[in-house]
């Protein structure tokens, strides 16, 4: 069970549970799809049940935002809904039934979330709702959802990417259906947005990127082990600058590893696909 | 003494109720993506060829896709279309494409707080969180205005038109009180917003129950007769989708139901063996099959 | 148990019982006192679960906006208060246990409500705030309460006066905390009221007002049995102009008699007070 | 392996929650008229001398007559103050009489839509009913505006501040998850507007239970952990008012305090042996009686 080297959904899962707060209020929602299910979903519940379980107990865990600490490792198989009647009557805290929830959205009661989009562009702006023009479109997508909110109100939202290809990391987005850092944070002071909120770090299946707050610009933070930077530059619609010196995603401990595989997901129903990067 | 009335009773057929839909109607419909949709109702205004409808909602699913797919669709007014595991709803995304049908992109927080305002007759709903999106550039009737207290810039929604309301509920009496079960769903809470801003409000029902079965449990009540215009019985009326406590989405059907969206010929196909020429919603269940039927209900409870 | 002429609270209910129609939602809260629970909550519930028992059937009963339909003929003693676990309990069509309510309060949903306050004056405007000056109150009162909008946002509002005194009934009142006609109908558009909305009429021990809608203001529509149009006019502190031709307040008919007392109050708790009207 | 650190404890005593309590803090507490107020809590800003408190909420009563009598009030922003069976409240009356205290007077719906604007962070809340009162003469923060899709004149109305929620709760566990009753009485979900409001919220309840107890029932827990500051056991939090499923109000007690209230000598004489010698909620609890209690406990339930 604990033998074998970390698979990247394993060295993404503790990455992103190292950026969790004891403090933090976690949102994500329900993501379809093999790669986008494992980015989307699979890895930052994963993260942040682990979170729980290790340095950050006081975690809350928000899934879709009506379901409060449910405990993750009960889980049967992986649902491919936030809607769905097994989630409803999964152990948990509090069930949310009343709209609006109970988390207060514009106040702030989020402290990180987890979304994805078609299209992230060089200042983190997302798209969700078309490939060409609006009125005729190459292709129409879902729309904008949750993720507009998600960039606007959550503290710092990790975008995970399930595809890293220039034809998505794209400098400028085709519909901005939320919104990055558009000239700095200042950028997002003059556009009446929260400085304390919007994204802070893009994940995808080769690299993690974090943000210039000044430029606003996306910037490889490190690549992931085994991947070559310039796979990364190739990879990317926008300039990335020098990447001689970026730093290998840092790997898992064993610790870390063995209560991952024993106690977040024993039965391997959320991170059993080894290579979530199908598209790399 | 003056000569007493009847209670009345709300029950009504499906096709009465769907007659009572005009051409270019604004509806709100209940359910999110694959679940709790008013699916026999949206069979129902395929069978009777509603044209020009707009629908308005949260997250819209195989409903809106259904109605693109036959035809019967002008605009959608949500923060979303999409099947989830069966990805993008292809009639819808087609229709758009082809500029046959327009979508109004709203935020989800958006989507409802313009049908919020429209139940509570709010004149509009400040909007703050927008700028930098191209979301108010497609939404010509926002209109930008200063916060009168902290002079920050706002947007002004408009409340929704809201014609109509189509919900499917677990349970309802004649007289129009809904039921649902205690611990419910997201959706079915947005479902109550909707039917609440709705000018008219059609609920179908898993099942219709007694009046005393509603009042044993006053609490699960939340929909009081009357604010509901119709009732309707449905059974499986979220087919293909889920109904919590009741039955799972049918992977059976809605894998048959992707591969036909796949094409506009193949859809018209599906169309007439499982809508048009079926007739009813009896005929509907029968095509689909007992055995699919039975497999989508085994939900763990 | 049927015999017996009908007491003033008896005559009152018939009458209230009458103006209500079947598609009607009637709203009332619990009011408390002696003379204010018979006219502000005793007399409301029983005319409008009456009328349900007659010729409107299906007209709906809010119990202070979150108890509809209870059946009142099961309570054993009167509430209070409308915050009791004993109204909770109570056998009804729905139980609201959110905020907001689930009737919709601006758009209308409450066809007919009742009221009363501490003064109402010529116009129907009332007061439940203080009776002086707002900064130096001589009394100070309860409250505005949900009286505004009541007479802002319900359909016919039936304004239910315990007590009726040259003090009470005053050309202006001190604090207007709810707004009749002022102006007439034209008046309460140019407020941006809802001329849908506002006092239909108000009763009180010795007669019922109803409004001249042009005007505004407050005229007399029937005496009670047995009162002398002039302590109506001694009574008032407002011009009544001529009283001469004012007809008697009708008579409940003996069907309707023996249906109040042996359907709808038939353990004597909600109109046993034979003479409501103490401050007569 | 990163050190683990422990789930926190929100589990505080009322003298400590009270000692949190800065002079002139606003704050919004829960419960109506006589009922479901969080009163030993304010027994204990009482003892403590606290001043200058604002207190807002919707309906207010025998907690508001309270702190009046005892000197601990400045302002009350709020739609009503009174003690329905028992009339008017009377050391609020005098002290608003006398100057000492002011009454900012909203209607019920401006009085809860200022605590959710400030809830959800809204820069203000749009007022449409109040032309024709003398409402806004006496609230100089509304601000006119037109509409800015309808040019209807309207006000605007700040959100409220609210430094913090105090609500009394049957039962919450020591993480500081809250558990309501399936058939909640309306004050119990405005409290839950007021919890959500305020920037620090403390829950007073009648009985703390395990954590499982609360995950038997996810969908009765009304306010999660994160959104409260602490808990504190406060069996007869309520009384002298009610508790539903605990106890009636208890009319022996209230007979005694609302003599007392009729003139400052004798409420200081029942503040001094009722609270500031009581010195404690039990010795409060010993002093009313356990006949008084006994009684006030006979609830049909």
């Amino acid at each position: 069970m604990t033998a074998g080297a970390p698979t990247l959904a394993e060295t993404l899962t503790i990455y992103v549970a190292r950026q969790l707060r004891d403090d933090d209020v976690g949102f994500t929602g329900m993501v379809n799809g093999d790669a986008s299910a494992m980015f989307g979903s699979a890895i930052p519940l994963a993260a942040m049940y682990h979170a729980q379980l290790t340095h950050a107990p006081n975690l809350t865990l928000l899934l879709a935002g009506w379901l409060t600490n449910p405990d993750i490792s009960k889980l049967e198989t992986m649902p491919d809904s936030e809607f769905m009647a097994s989630l409803r009557d999964l152990d948990a805290d509090a069930l949310i039934n009343a709209y609006p929830a109970q988390y207060r959205l514009r106040r702030g009661d989020i402290t990180v979330g987890f979304s994805n989009g078609a299209q992230v562009d060089a200042y983190g702006n997302m798209n969700s709702v078309c490939i060409g023009p609006h009125d005729h479109p190459k292709v129409r997508l879902v729309g904008p959802i949750f993720q507009t909110e998600h960039l606007a109100f959550f503290g710092r939202e990790i975008i995970m990417m399930p595809h890293h290809d220039w034809r998505n990391f794209v400098e400028k987005v085709d519909f901005v259906s939320a919104v990055g850092y558009p000239g700095g944070v200042a950028g997002r002071r003059e556009l009446g947005l929260d400085v304390g909120s919007g994204p802070a770090l893009v994940i995808t299946p080769l690299c993690v990127f974090d943000f210039d707050l000044e430029s606003g610009r996306m910037r490889v933070k490190s690549v992931h082990d085994g991947v070559d930077p310039a796979e990364v530059r190739a990879s990317t619609g926008f300039e990335l600058g020098d990447l001689s010196d970026v730093p290998v995603t840092p790997a898992p401990g064993p610790a870390d590893l063995e209560i991952l595989r024993t106690r977040v997901d024993p039965r391997g129903i959320m991170l059993s696909n080894a290579n979530p990067g199908e598209a790399r | 003494m003056t000569e007493k009335p009847a209670i009345k009773s709300k029950l009504i057929s499906l096709s009465d109720a769907v007659s009572q839909i005009a051409d270019g109607s604004h509806i709100a419909i209940g359910g999110a993506a694959l679940h709790m949709h008013p699916m026999a109702f949206m069979r129902e205004l395929v069978r009777q060829r509603k044209r020009d409808l707009t629908v308005l909602g949260e997250i819209q699913g195989v409903e809106v896709d259904l109605l693109a797919g036959a035809g019967a669709l002008r605009r959608v007014e949500s923060s979303g279309v999409g099947l989830e595991r069966y990805g993008l709803a292809r009639n819808f995304r087609r229709a758009v494409e082809h500029g046959e049908v327009v979508m109004a992109d709203y935020s989800d927080t958006m989507a409802m707080d313009r049908i919020v305002a429209k139940g509570e007759n709010l004149t509009f709903w400040p909007v703050s969180f927008i700028g930098g999106t191209d979301i108010p550039r497609y939404l010509p009737d926002l209109v930008e205005f200063d916060c009168p207290i902290t002079g920050r810039k706002l947007y002004a929604m408009p409340p929704a038109r809201v014609d109509v309301a189509v919900i499917h509920m677990p349970y309802a009496d004649e007289r129009g009180n809904v039921l649902i079960t205690e611990r419910r769903l997201m959706p079915q809470s947005q479902d109550l917003v909707y039917a609440r801003a709705a000018d008219r409000t059609y609920v179908t029902v898993e099942h219709i129950v007694s009046h005393d079965f509603i009042r044993r449990s006053p609490q699960l009540n939340h929909l009081p007769a009357f604010q509901v215009t119709g009732v309707i019985e449905a059974p499986w009326g979220a087919h293909p989708g889920s109904m919590p406590d009741f039955y799972d989405y049918d992977e059976g059907h809605m894998e048959e139901y992707v591969e036909a969206s796949k094409t506009p010929e193949a859809f018209d196909v599906y169309l007439e063996r499982f809508v048009r020429d079926a007739g009813d919603e009896a005929t509907y269940l029968e095509r689909v099959g007992i055995r699919n039927l039975l497999k989508a209900r085994k939900v763990v409870l």
